[in-house]
């Protein structure tokens, strides 16, 4: 039998003897090359860490291959990001060139830190998800294929955060990244009042709808709901409550991007990622027109912002009229919210760029 | 053989490393990832996702932990008609040795499909597939590596936090020991859904919150000082001897106003009323300013994604309090919170849409704080007061 | 006599002209005025007002431009005992020859308690105070001395606007003849009550909005101008020279960054598509910079007092038009805007609360808008997008 | 009989000459000393402009005296200015200290031009309306007899405006001022169920209140209404729509004092003004302590802003924490909003000031 509630392994055991040396007494760093980093202690103790991008969805092969660089160099110890890089750190400033020729020999790009763009913080997808709209490893891919040189090269004013979300669940900080790819639907669900009642509590299911566009089935025969499709907004709310409300569709399912978020309360506080491109159909296996429209925005956002300006900061500071216009993405209706806090969002002020 | 995967085949191409390459090397010993292949490849030409709505699968004493996930196209793939994950807690920071990161390899090997997710987004080792059989006894082997599961449903989910003292120099207070401290000390709240709904605790050493807990956490801690950030002289004559433009790029870029350069004696001071600890000039200057002495932390509560409501970023509830082991404050805050959430909360209901829903001010006084203007971007415009 | 009244004589003293002094002017003269002094002295003693609710009075032929008013002291106070106040529409920019404002004060002396507010805060003349049976004969006067009744009650109130082009070398319209115009124009909205409730029309020549119309009116006109500032360089030299710190007061606060200073050759330039309008350097350096050529307006919706859903500033409608007579760009959408509210706005429901609960996406497309980014200060953040 | 729908006169007929000559033509201005202001055509002609403050609610003598001024200085043309001042105009220089000398001989003050207080926006109060809560002409007397000073000399960095609304309707740009002084009640509506029934329809009066206070009286016998008195925030709607709903009281009605609000869009967008003190019961004549804190705020202003900083930008700048430490002010469980937009105005950010 097992033993529960023993919780995860003591970090102590885990981490490298420099570290524990040194654990807390660090003085500064400085990044040495792309994808490099050197910290040094009160103690004149150094680390060197190098940050290995991974695509996240990996074989336990994938793991041994990188314990065996552990091993090797790292006194057999190694630690991941929050953004599911693979962190290699030594304490000797030769084993850095060493450990970059090893993790390239396994394909493995070599960068992320500092002023450029690191991994995609994503989620399931067509891999695993049930209520996905579109698949995220996939995008991510694709993605950082057309941006690899931004990880492994020093091309922009500031960190670039990008995250991919399969529903607008949002598994991650997408609602926060200077760019975000988020999955949507665009056909309201397809009840299958066949089985609905089966394995759904109605009330339940018409309590779902935050736009109160579930009812019973007029139908007096018909032990089920209906949706009235001009107030559904394709949250896909009903859907978790209900698996007999899938919204998947073929042609409806696509993704939104969301432009100018972040997290960090480095110079401004942190903001909400805001609707560039309301929806692009799924193109798969490369979606194309994603990858497309997110080079764009990163190549005018490298040319025209100023150092050390985030995504969001370049914006506002520029206004968002004139990113619609040097982007040349359009403006909708549908970017103008018309949610909750909608009102708090119209421009209560004449000043604002043509 | 899941047949051929044209499409997916295009993404073993470019520079950027490959899932598909990853499935296909762990297709090579295990069928169920074989199969995977397939349902993926047929997502990608049906552009839909093939996966059907959850299935309660878990271990015994638990009530989460394991995602239950069946295809709707076993009768093509049986090898993963079933194809479960399992959340495995991981240690603080995650940081491995590799002896521990190989047990777990080995014993994914056996029971699952040899696909992992290193990490998930709310920061569990995420096991991707295996069989309903397997669970129990895969859980038992994790368990005598030392290991445990994470969370999932309407429980309180894996806590993690930042690199923190580990390898940061701006660490406010240890992430790394609160996180274990805590996951440890709430361990039934973790694996025994008794809750509205689910519960996030993110911390972060800094205000650069590099677990971006401020968006994701409904507890959010963030590392602060009281006093003022500490500032080297000769250290600032170096970055301004090498090119930095210190009035333009750091005191011009300071939220607070708190900083100003005297370009004549190459002197830069800071009026530390004025900081608001945004890190910029830290950041930036990383040899020359550092945080102050008096460490603790900020807390803010109410992180959450969209749904249903509209997403919140955490808001602050304690402007600062100390952080030190047994970490009583924290975990008494953190009762009285679960305490008013489990007794007001409706099903589905966000600790933050909880208080959105009954009121910040009855909140408080549940929790027994007192309203402080930190609190608050600015007071009320409306005159629509109780008294 | 309305008797003591010891705590309105404490307000007779100080520096600041005095309303008790006034009051008691013209209750020398005026029964209705004395009596009021009393019903104010016993609010004052007792802190409770003592008028009633309202009464329907008026004149013919209009259903509104009189505010019915008794006082529930009428026993103490005959005279006062109905104190109706009768608004009169003012002249554009609140100009007045001396001859007209002698024939007012003549008219109201014959008519009713000899007391003014010069003006109501929507614009109008207020005459405060008379019964009954002098509103219809003062009216009649009124109107032979070539003035009109103001809006009350469900109608378009009384529309105004700042000096403009009488006296401001900023305005970027005439927003007299604009007022007037429209004014005239829509006679039948002011005086006959059809819509859900109130409506106010407001026009600032320029940004500043001497007119407060954004905060106060559900159509804000506000000057703009499309092209760029002109800046006087030989001016600007000598503000220069007189010692304004251009940097640090003019170019350090340009809200968009359009601004830059070159000291050495003591030259301001302008980036013109940075330029937000918003009248700061040009406030400043009266002398130096001015609005551009290419001048018209900016139009908001929306503005409005916290009742019943917190208060709204009017919001960006349409960033830019020409304003030249006749109006009719701006005639039609208000006539459209009308329209839309008229068949859907609900029993006490401003335009601004419509438009928020029914949707702006439904409102534009009523009014034949198309969207742009200007509308709003930026795009939702939910993804909770209709297609 | 009357003509009906002839409008107001002609606004040229209103015009001074030297205004009709250059109509649309000013070139600049520039303030000569306090209440003075000198504007400059184009064709060189000139207008001097003398502002004189008035107390708004005057007596046709008032006009009258005025008028005769006008009349011997001003080709019988003068003005009032959205605020109530009155606006004494000539295009001779000669004529400004002669109409300043006339004015003060009326008691009256010049001033309100430029960086300093100017009239008060204000309302009817105890003078005329059954809705205030408290009165708005003394304490506009009250409040300007403290801050004369700033009427008549240039003490600040900017202008500041202050208004006072005798009840939440707020009848005047109250909820964006520099200054605000709101009558409040905080007692709910004392229901006279005698007389209900006859005078309001009961399903409108239920309708009326936002919080869903009012409910049909429990005691079936009583046709008319009762206030959970817990639900109730005051705002007066109810007796709005039925006079059997009234909510003065002697000691439950005071004011509240908002600050920061601004209109215009210079430099900053126009701000909403915001709480500071949630109640202060009245205390006519004087209400002393509403303008020893108004004069508190604006001492503390005056010594803290920059040049050209109003109100609310200074707060801004500075911060809301500070602002309540360098006012003395307690901030309240009060001043965290609970309306509509509430969790729009919580801090999410660690940036603040301790
Ligand atoms: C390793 C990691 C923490 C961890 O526990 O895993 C980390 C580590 C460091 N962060 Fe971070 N950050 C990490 C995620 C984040 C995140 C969260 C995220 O990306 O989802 C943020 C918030 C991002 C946002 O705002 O959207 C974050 C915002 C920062 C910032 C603020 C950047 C800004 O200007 O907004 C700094 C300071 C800086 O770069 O100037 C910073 C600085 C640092 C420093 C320099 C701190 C130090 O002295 O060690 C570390 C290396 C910096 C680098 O990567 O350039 N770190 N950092 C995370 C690496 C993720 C990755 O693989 O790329
Ligand atoms: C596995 C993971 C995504 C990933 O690929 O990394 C994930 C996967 C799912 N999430 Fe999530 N969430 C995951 C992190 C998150 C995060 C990020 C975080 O925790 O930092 C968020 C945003 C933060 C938050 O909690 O608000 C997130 C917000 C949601 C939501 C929206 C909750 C909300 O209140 O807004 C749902 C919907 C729900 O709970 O019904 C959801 C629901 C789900 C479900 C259980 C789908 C469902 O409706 O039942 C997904 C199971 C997928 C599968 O089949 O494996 N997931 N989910 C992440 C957990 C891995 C781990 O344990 O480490
Ligand atoms: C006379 C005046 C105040 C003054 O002393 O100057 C005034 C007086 C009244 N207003 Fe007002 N309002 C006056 C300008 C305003 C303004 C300012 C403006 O128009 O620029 C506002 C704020 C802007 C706005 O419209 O939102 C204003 C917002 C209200 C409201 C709240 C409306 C709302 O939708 O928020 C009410 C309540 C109502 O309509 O029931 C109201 C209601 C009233 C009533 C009719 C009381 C009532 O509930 O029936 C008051 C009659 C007082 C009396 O006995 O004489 N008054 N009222 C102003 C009109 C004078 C004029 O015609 O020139
Ligand atoms: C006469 C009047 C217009 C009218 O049609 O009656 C007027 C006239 C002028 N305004 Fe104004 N404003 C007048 C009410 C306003 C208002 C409305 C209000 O007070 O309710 C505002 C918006 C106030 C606000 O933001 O809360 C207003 C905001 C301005 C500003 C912007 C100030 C700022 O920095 O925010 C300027 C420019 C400046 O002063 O630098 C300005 C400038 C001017 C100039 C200089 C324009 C000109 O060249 O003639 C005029 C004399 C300025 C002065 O008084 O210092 N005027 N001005 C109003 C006089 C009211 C009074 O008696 O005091
Ligand atoms: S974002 Fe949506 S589809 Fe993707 S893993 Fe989360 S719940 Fe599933
Ligand atoms: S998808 Fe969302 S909006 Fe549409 S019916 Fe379901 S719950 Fe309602
Ligand atoms: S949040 Fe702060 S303490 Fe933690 S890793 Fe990032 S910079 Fe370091
Ligand atoms: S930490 Fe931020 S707010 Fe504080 S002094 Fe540095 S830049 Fe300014
Ligand atoms: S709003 Fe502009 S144009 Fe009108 S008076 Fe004020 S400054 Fe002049
Ligand atoms: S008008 Fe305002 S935004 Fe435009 S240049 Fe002048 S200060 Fe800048
Ligand atoms: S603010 Fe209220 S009390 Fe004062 S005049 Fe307006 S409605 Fe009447
Ligand atoms: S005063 Fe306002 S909140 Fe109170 S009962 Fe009346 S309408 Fe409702």
């Amino acid at each position: 039998m097992a033993r529960t509630d023993i919780g995860p392994p003591d970090y102590r055991e885990m981490l490298p003897e420099v570290i524990k040396n040194n654990y807390g007494k660090w003085r500064y760093h400085e990044i040495t090359k792309p994808g490099v980093m050197k910290h040094v202690a009160e103690s004149g103790d150094e680390l060197y860490t190098v940050r290995v991008g991974s695509p996240r969805l990996v074989s336990i092969d994938f793991l041994r291959d990188i314990c065996d660089i552990a091993d090797k160099y790292c006194d057999g110890h190694l630690r991941f990001t929050s953004r599911y890089n693979i962190e290699l750190m030594t304490p000797k400033k030769d084993n850095v060139d060493p450990i970059i020729g090893a993790v390239k020999k396994l394909g493995l790009p070599v960068g992320g830190v500092g002023d450029c763009i690191s991994n995609i913080v994503h989620t399931q997808g067509w891999i695993h998800c049930h209520s996905s709209a579109t698949d995220a490893s996939g995008l991510v891919k694709a993605i950082m294929d057309e941006l690899d040189d931004y990880f492994i090269k020093f091309k922009l004013h500031a960190k670039l955060r990008i995250a991919v979300a399969c529903c607008i669940n949002m598994c991650g900080a997408v609602h926060c990244s200077d760019l975000a790819v988020v999955g949507i639907h665009t056909k309201p669900p397809k009840v299958d009042n066949s089985r609905l009642s089966a394995v759904c509590e109605i009330p339940s299911v018409i309590a779902s709808c935050p736009t109160g566009a579930i009812r019973r089935h007029p139908d007096k025969d018909i032990n089920g709901v209906e949706v009235r499709e001009d107030r559904c907004m394709y949250c896909g709310n009903c859907f978790t409550v209900c698996p007999a409300m899938p919204l998947a569709d073929s042609e409806g399912d696509g993704v939104a991007i969301f432009v100018g978020g972040k997290v960090s309360n480095a110079r401004k506080p942190p903001m909400f990622s805001r609707l560039a491109i309301p929806f692009i159909k799924n193109n798969p296996p490369r979606w194309p027109e994603v990858t497309n429209v997110l080079k764009k925005i990163v190549e005018v956002y490298a040319e025209n912002s100023r150092t050390y300006e985030r995504m969001g900061e370049w914006i506002e500071r520029i206004g968002w009229e004139k990113f619609f216009r040097l982007t040349d993405i359009p403006f909708t209706e549908q970017h103008i919210d018309d949610f909750t806090f909608a009102t708090q969002t119209f421009r209560t002020t004449t000043q604002f760029k043509w | 053989m899941a047949g051929d995967t044209p499409l997916l085949d295009e993404l073993e191409k470019g520079p950027w490393p490959s899932f598909v390459k990853e499935i296909k090397r762990a297709a090579q010993k295990n069928p169920a990832a074989n199969d995977l292949l397939g349902i993926v490849e047929l997502s990608y030409k049906e552009k839909i996702t093939h996966w059907k709505h959850g299935g309660i699968v878990g271990v015994t004493g638990y009530g989460g932990g394991v995602i239950g996930r069946y295809t709707d196209v076993p009768e093509k793939f049986p090898n993963a008609e079933a194809f479960h994950t399992v959340r495995v807690n991981h240690p603080s920071g995650w940081f491995y040795n590799t002896s521990s990161l190989r047990k777990i390899c080995d014993i994914w090997e056996k029971y699952g499909s040899g696909l992992t997710n290193m990490h998930g987004s709310t920061g569990d080792i995420i096991l991707l597939g295996t069989k309903t059989d397997n669970i129990q006894p895969c859980f038992n082997e994790l368990s005598n590596a030392g290991f445990d599961l994470g969370g999932s449903g309407s429980v309180l989910r894996t806590p993690s936090g930042c690199v923190g003292p580990a390898r940061c120099e701006w660490s406010c207070f240890d992430t790394l020991d609160l996180i274990y401290d805590l996951t440890q000390t709430f361990q039934d709240e973790l694996h025994r859904p008794r809750w509205p709904y689910k519960f996030k605790i993110k911390a972060s050493g800094c205000p650069n919150d590099c677990s971006a807990a401020i968006a994701r956490a409904d507890f959010t801690i963030i590392g602060a000082w009281r006093d003022s950030i500490r500032i080297d002289q000769s250290a600032v004559k170096e970055y301004a001897a090498k090119g930095l433009d210190i009035k333009t790029l750091i005191v011009d870029k300071c939220p607070g106003n708190a900083l100003s350069w005297d370009n004549a004696k190459q002197v830069l001071s800071v009026q530390p009323d004025d900081c608001l600890r945004c890190m910029h000039c830290i950041n930036k200057m990383t040899k020359a300013i550092r945080p102050g002495i008096e460490k603790g932390a900020t807390i803010l509560i109410g992180g959450k994604a969209p749904i249903l409501r509209g997403a919140f970023l955490s808001w602050v509830l304690v402007p600062f309090v100390k952080v030190e082991p047994p970490y009583t404050e924290i975990k008494d805050l953190l009762e009285k919170i679960w305490d008013w959430w489990d007794e007001n909360g409706r099903n589905r209901e966000r600790v933050a849409e909880c208080i959105a829903r009954i009121g910040l001010k009855e909140f408080l006084k549940a929790v027994d704080l007192k309203p402080v203007p930190q609190m608050v971007y600015h007071p009320r415009s409306n005159p629509f007061v109780f008294f």
